[in-house]
């Protein structure tokens, strides 16, 4: 029995961690994988979006499920803004022009956010009902945790909905295999683009305030986890949404069990996964054809 | 094709050019003599400038396959933490500490490690290129980290034992004199080698991959034997930067393979002009002093203005400042001789 | 359909011959059993309409990309295996349908690149490239007969479509090869210039075997001795301009479309 | 309003020319942007804080800060940092250091210099012994974690124990720290976990989860102040290691006064040894508090990093005053040989033989008062010495 509630507490932990890095990640693989576009700036929208809830939560008096949306709302509207203005000019550039446009983002927001709110880290304080644990019968594990599988799930079930059955959904995924071919068929790319830009960003602020109970929230945000949600990216392949959920859950397993019983080469052992496995399927397991 | 008289068609004005595109011109003088002027009227901010020169030695490995060979990476620092550790880790072993030859060493150990990450990477391109280039050096720093009995872990090795240059000349920590005057010597070297390269008919095969990697393989070129050669020849650059650095500040730490000197210099390069050998120089310097002097009046600013200062070099600048540099020049030649001209030669 | 077996030209094994090739992509069969022949000093052309398989056929003799069955010889031995650079040192070279050129770099260069390769002088990496008076000067050459002289200097990307083309060309003659499949050398040509292009086709030399694919049929029925239809990814019919010209089905299933008054 | 503007003008050129022969410069290094950022503001506002409430104290000298950032842990930076400020700048005085790897990077410049440094946090015990010139009024590791290790066997007659650690030189000092006096007292460490490095904080689940399934009396765990200490306490509450019956202790650092009031109930029993936390209960400290939420606002505290610059600042001006301005090193180092202050966190000395800080450790507990977290002080031990070097271990050995 005892084993049995090992490693379901494992299991659970690692899934947790998973669904934090889908949340993020997913809209990543989107903007990567449609647009084709080096956006290291995607952290930067995460962390805006975790402001943004924290100040609501703890200024505005607001829940956390209506400031969740705000973050959601208002980092959409900013990424929309920005990418209007700035991602727009740069579809058809070369890589090193989208890394420095989208590093100098980085560089933006964090020195802004220091200089609006100051260096320390934002306190993000769950309501109580998600704090503490929840008995699953088997085991009893931290409601947190839980809360945030749930919604995993439902997001990664919700995103699957969106792109496999609606209108919108063929087309950004037309338009992921061949943008030039969508392109001919009437597809309006610059407003799709948009679109899943601010969905895309959207999804990161949400990933932002939801992972914060394990990420934490500070300027440096974006540069801490910059490895870890291209990793994620990279190894599920670019434009799906299902890619981007498997890599996420097995990257955040992985990464649980190795440091409970490999403390010490835990993450080493992720870089050399995921080297062997890019060397092995260029395209992520479940990318289209390597762009 | 019948054979017309071999000197006529060579002093065509385009077989001009292209003879004398390696020649050194003039203004390739005023580097070095600011580096001795630095020398000579600073004295105190030689700290700074050893740094400069070091990063700029750096910057110069990344443009031989960024700007040259088009391989876009963001784990260069790999190759330069692989030197560092080499001198640092013979050093503080007392197994070797004589400068020069200990660069050696560095440069056939980065050399190393590029060619066995070359070999296997640069079958990929874009962005799992990138992604691979991050994880190996991350992997590195994570062995680094590991291997703490041997590099010192987080707080690295201090207080690196280095036998004076020729057996005369000591490295001082506080007034770097000597340091100084070392790298800038192997920056000249490296350089020259660097500018030769770029000029022979493998760099110029090199500019062929970087335009279009089709045509290239068309012409029957070997593409993958020629951007692994690169590849491993800049890394053993990077290499002689590390092992210099480590050198000149008697330590070495995890900082050496970190994604912040990898995103440094790929901004450095950026922001210079990449494929133009003096973008190294102009980045560097710029990057440099406005990181150091403006930092020193307003910390949080000085990240903001850079900031804003990459993302108006990646929307308008096509290539940095040289590249800023070399339109203007270019329009103005073509305002005041009216005559379309292309741009000098001077890849 | 299968056609009548040619006369052998002469005795020796044909320059480059082709036996049952096969390329599918997924489902799609672009090549479907081609036995193609062609002897030194020839003047070929392929005709066929849009997605007979043309540029695939192409691609497969150049080695960009592996057939999926059957086999491909030169002078008799087989280089179905043998990868595209050295398809090239064997003498066998194309040009692009749509221009593969190496925009960023002079004429000069661009040409200088091919002869250095071919000349085995690109991993030189001490000597100046401009110092290579071999390569400097063969390059030259071709430019002057190409007509490109004045245009050495200038970056390929200034250049006029029309002579870009002209410099695709002068890339692939660098290579001096015996075996040159020029790909719709005049595509995107405007009329005006294209005299010029086809003026430097016509002054080839002979020992050059030259395959040319192609919609023109002035250009094809001016400069080829021998035809070979091709439909649906395998040959339809093959044989002189006359017979070719002169073959009912030819006539209805292609030339009927595109014969012009 | 122009007379004004020329009156303001004159007193200030008189004062500047007259103070001019008594100006000594102080050189601070800190990690003002970057990861260390909200550290760098503690100790820059405790040196600050000093030099304003004790104005009188500096007079009839005048103290400037010349202040350098040093971006990050790398080190690098920091010599550049030091060796500037040393030449440059020509300070007369040295100060700062939040990172270990910044001190011990610097010190062979540091040694060169010839001028007094005062290091104000960076805790790796074996630092002081590394240049003759380096003062230090922070601490070291091993002040909280020996004296941790003898209370949890004696107070909290813990028998068994696991060690948490941060993967870098302060982890490990911590962990040899308590490790050697718990099982001099009898306990017995049953686990060490490694848990990840310096930098990004981790998910500390995977590592509590291990430690949880060993059921030790007592979870000691060392982690970096600031984001890392939040998410521990967040985790150990969140898994429930308080109702499996498993105490978590650790140096005050776990328990930051900057990030207390956030833990809220989560923090409730965590018990901690550490030489100063805010609501320590002594008239000196009760002038600082109240002086800093004064000064920067009353959500502000002060914690043990601001007592460090507070403290660094006081040993500062004691040398000005005893060498009349002019201070020369080696007559720097004899003034604060042995040197006492009533500091915040108590009465404490510059132990004349290893030039590092002497002072007491408090054993608090988290609890709740008056609706607010409140650290109340359980226990205390009195003139603590650095452990590491009096009982010259490791990397602490006289070279």
């Amino acid at each position: 029995m005892i084993f049995g509630v090992d490693v379901a507490s494992m299991l659970l932990g690692g899934v947790a961690a998973g669904m934090v890095l889908f949340i993020v990640s997913v809209g990543l693989s989107l903007t990567m994988g449609l647009m084709g576009f080096v956006n290291l700036a995607h952290g930067g929208f995460a962390m805006l979006g975790g402001y943004v809830i924290v100040q609501a939560m703890n200024h505005w008096g607001m829940g956390f499920a209506v400031a969740l949306v705000l973050g959601f709302v208002i980092t959409a509207a900013v990424s929309v803004v920005l990418e209007r203005l700035l991602y727009s000019r740069l579809y058809r550039a070369a890589e090193l022009d989208q890394v420095l446009l989208t590093v100098g983002l980085v560089f933006v927001m964090i020195a802004s956010v220091t200089l609006l709110l100051g260096p320390e880290n934002q306190p993000l304080r769950l309501p109580l009902a998600l704090q503490g644990q929840i008995d699953l019968g088997i085991v009893k594990y931290r409601t947190y945790s839980i809360v945030l599988i749930a919604t995993g799930l439902l997001l990664a079930a919700g995103l699957w909905l969106a792109f496999e059955r609606t209108q919108i959904g063929a087309q950004i995924r037309a338009a992921v295999d061949n943008r030039r071919m969508a392109e001919s068929l009437g597809i309006n790319i610059a407003r799709l683009f948009t679109i899943t830009f601010a969905a895309g960003s959207g999804l990161a602020a949400l990933g932002g305030g939801l992972g914060a109970e394990f990420l934490g929230l500070d300027p440096q945000y974006p540069l801490k986890y910059l490895v870890y949600f291209l990793i994620v990216v990279a190894v599920g392949g670019l434009g799906r949404v299902t890619g981007v959920f498997y890599a996420a859950l097995l990257i955040g397993v992985l990464d649980f069990v190795l440091k409970k019983y490999l403390p010490q080469g835990g993450t080493a052992f992720i870089y050399g996964f995921t080297i062997l496995l890019l060397l092995w399927r260029p395209q992520g397991l479940f990318g289209g054809q390597a762009r | 094709m019948t054979p017309a008289p071999p000197s006529g068609v060579l002093n065509r004005p385009a077989a001009l050019v292209l003879a004398g595109r390696h020649r050194i011109r003039l203004w390739e003088t005023v580097p070095w003599t600011l580096a001795i002027a630095l020398y000579v009227a600073f004295p105190k901010y030689l700290a700074f400038g050893t740094e400069l020169l070091i990063t700029i030695l750096f910057a110069l490995s990344l443009d031989l396959v960024l700007g040259y060979a088009g391989i876009v990476t963001l784990g260069h620092a790999a190759f330069f933490g692989a030197g560092a550790y080499t001198v640092g880790i013979l050093a503080k072993q007392g197994l070797w500490s004589e400068p020069i030859t200990g660069l050696l060493l560095a440069a056939a150990m980065a050399a190393a490690v590029g060619l066995g990450s070359g070999l296997v990477l640069l079958r990929t391109r874009g962005l799992t290129l990138l992604m691979l280039t991050l994880c190996t050096m991350a992997l590195l720093e994570e062995a680094a980290n590991l291997a703490h009995v041997y590099t010192g872990g987080f707080d690295g090795l201090d207080s690196v034992p280095i036998t004076p240059l020729f057996g005369r000349f000591e490295f001082n920590p506080l007034y770097p004199t000597t340091q100084y005057l070392y790298v800038l010597a192997v920056l000249f070297a490296c350089f020259a080698f660097v500018r030769t390269l770029v000029y022979s008919p493998f760099g110029q095969s090199l500019t062929g991959i970087r335009e279009n990697l089709l045509r290239m393989r068309a012409v029957g070129a070997p593409v993958r034997t020629r951007l692994v050669l690169c590849y491993t020849l800049s890394a053993a650059i990077a290499g002689i930067a590390g092992g210099i650095w480590a050198q000149a500040n008697a330590y070495v730490n995890l900082g050496t393979l970190g994604l912040d000197r990898a995103a440094t210099v790929l901004i450095i390069l950026a922001l210079g002009g990449h494929g133009r050998l003096y973008g190294a120089f102009i980045g560097a310097a710029a990057y440099m002093s406005l990181s150091h002097f403006l930092s020193k009046v307003y910390p949080t600013g000085w990240q903001l203005g850079l900031g804003l200062l990459l993302v108006v070099i990646a929307l308008f600048a096509n290539n940095g400042i040289l590249g800023v540099v070399e339109t203007l020049a270019h329009t103005l030649r073509r305002r005041r001789t009216g005559t379309p001209a292309s741009p000098p030669g001077l890849r | 359909m299968t056609t009548p077996p040619e006369a052998p030209r002469d005795a020796t094994a044909p320059l480059l011959e082709t036996r049952r090739l096969c390329r599918n992509f997924g489902a799609l069969a672009a090549a479907r059993d081609i036995d193609f022949r062609m002897y030194a000093g020839a003047r070929h052309a392929l005709i066929g309409p849009n997605g007979a398989g043309k540029t695939t056929f192409v691609n497969l003799l150049s080695g960009r990309i592996r057939p999926s069955a059957g086999r491909v010889l030169l002078k008799g031995t087989d280089i179905t295996r043998v990868a595209q650079a050295e398809r090239v040192k064997l003498g066998i070279a194309r040009t692009f349908q749509i221009n593969q050129l190496f925009r960023g770099l002079t004429v000069l260069e661009n040409v200088y690149l091919a002869v250095a390769e071919r000349l085995g002088a690109a991993p030189s990496m001490l000597r100046p490239a401009g110092r290579r008076r071999d390569v400097v000067e063969e390059s030259m050459h071709l430019l002057d007969t190409l007509k490109l002289a004045d245009d050495a200097g200038h970056r390929v990307s200034e250049l006029p479509y029309g002579r870009q083309r002209l410099v695709e060309l002068a890339v692939t003659l660098g290579l001096t090869p015996q075996v040159l499949l020029l790909d719709e050398p005049a595509a995107g040509v405007p009329s005006a210039e294209s005299h010029i292009i086809l003026a430097a086709i016509a002054a080839l030399p002979r020992h050059i075997a030259v395959l040319i694919i192609d919609h023109d049929m002035d250009l094809v029925f001016r400069f080829a001795e021998r035809i070979t239809v091709m439909v649906g990814g395998t040959v339809f019919a093959s044989g002189s301009p006359r017979e070719i010209g002169a073959d009912p089905d030819v006539r209805a299933v292609y030339l009927g479309q595109a014969h012009r008054g | 309003m122009f007379k004004r503007i020329i009156a303001i003008t004159t007193v200030l050129a008189a004062t500047t020319t007259w103070a001019q022969a008594q100006e000594v410069k102080v050189g601070v290094n800190l990690p003002y942007t970057g990861i260390g950022a909200e550290f760098a503001q503690l100790v820059d506002r405790g040196m600050e804080l000093y030099l304003k409430v004790n104005a009188d104290k500096v007079q009839p000298y005048k103290i400037t800060l010349v202040k350098r950032d040093v971006k990050d842990p790398s080190g690098a930076n920091a010599k550049i940092a030091v060796q500037e400020l040393l030449t440059q700048d020509n300070v007369d005085i040295l100060a700062g250091w939040i990172y270990s790897p910044n001190a011990i990077a610097s010190a062979p410049i540091v040694t060169a210099g010839k001028k007094l440094a005062v290091i104000m946090n960076a805790g790796t015990a074996h630092i002081t012994t590394m240049s003759p010139y380096y003062v230090r009024t922070s601490f070291s590791m091993w002040h909280a974690g020996y004296a941790m290790g003898d209370a949890a066997a004696k107070t909290l007659n813990a028998k068994t124990a696991v060690v948490g650690y941060t993967d870098f030189p302060p982890g490990k000092d911590s962990l040899a720290a308590f490790k050697r006096s718990f099982e001099a007292n009898g306990g017995k460490v049953v686990d060490e976990i490694p848990m990840g490095g310096a930098g990004a904080v981790p998910d500390f689940t995977p590592f509590f989860q291990r430690a949880k399934d060993k059921k030790p009396d007592v979870f000691f765990v060392f982690v970096p102040a600031g984001d890392h200490a939040a998410a521990v306490v967040k985790t150990f509450a969140a898994l429930g290691m308080r109702e499996a019956g498993i105490k978590l202790i650790g140096p005050g650092d776990i328990t930051q006064d900057t990030k207390l009031q956030a833990m809220g109930g989560a923090a409730v029993g965590l018990i901690t040894m550490h030489h100063y936390h805010a609501d320590l209960d002594n008239p000196e400290n009760k002038r600082f508090v109240e002086a800093w939420k004064k000064e920067y606002g009353a959500t502000s505290t002060p914690d043990f990093m601001a007592v460090g610059g507070y403290d660094g600042m006081a040993a500062i001006v004691h040398v000005v005053q005893t060498l009349k301005g002019k201070v020369e090193a080696d007559k720097a180092l004899e003034a604060l040989k042995g040197w006492k202050f009533n500091s915040p966190r108590g009465p404490i000395m510059i132990d004349p033989v290893t030039r590092d800080i002497v002072m007491n450790e408090y054993l608090s507990e988290v609890t709740m008062k008056d609706g607010r977290v409140f650290q109340k002080t359980i226990g205390q031990i009195d003139a603590v010495k650095d452990a590491c070097k009096e009982q010259k271990i490791g990397p602490c050995a006289p070279k």
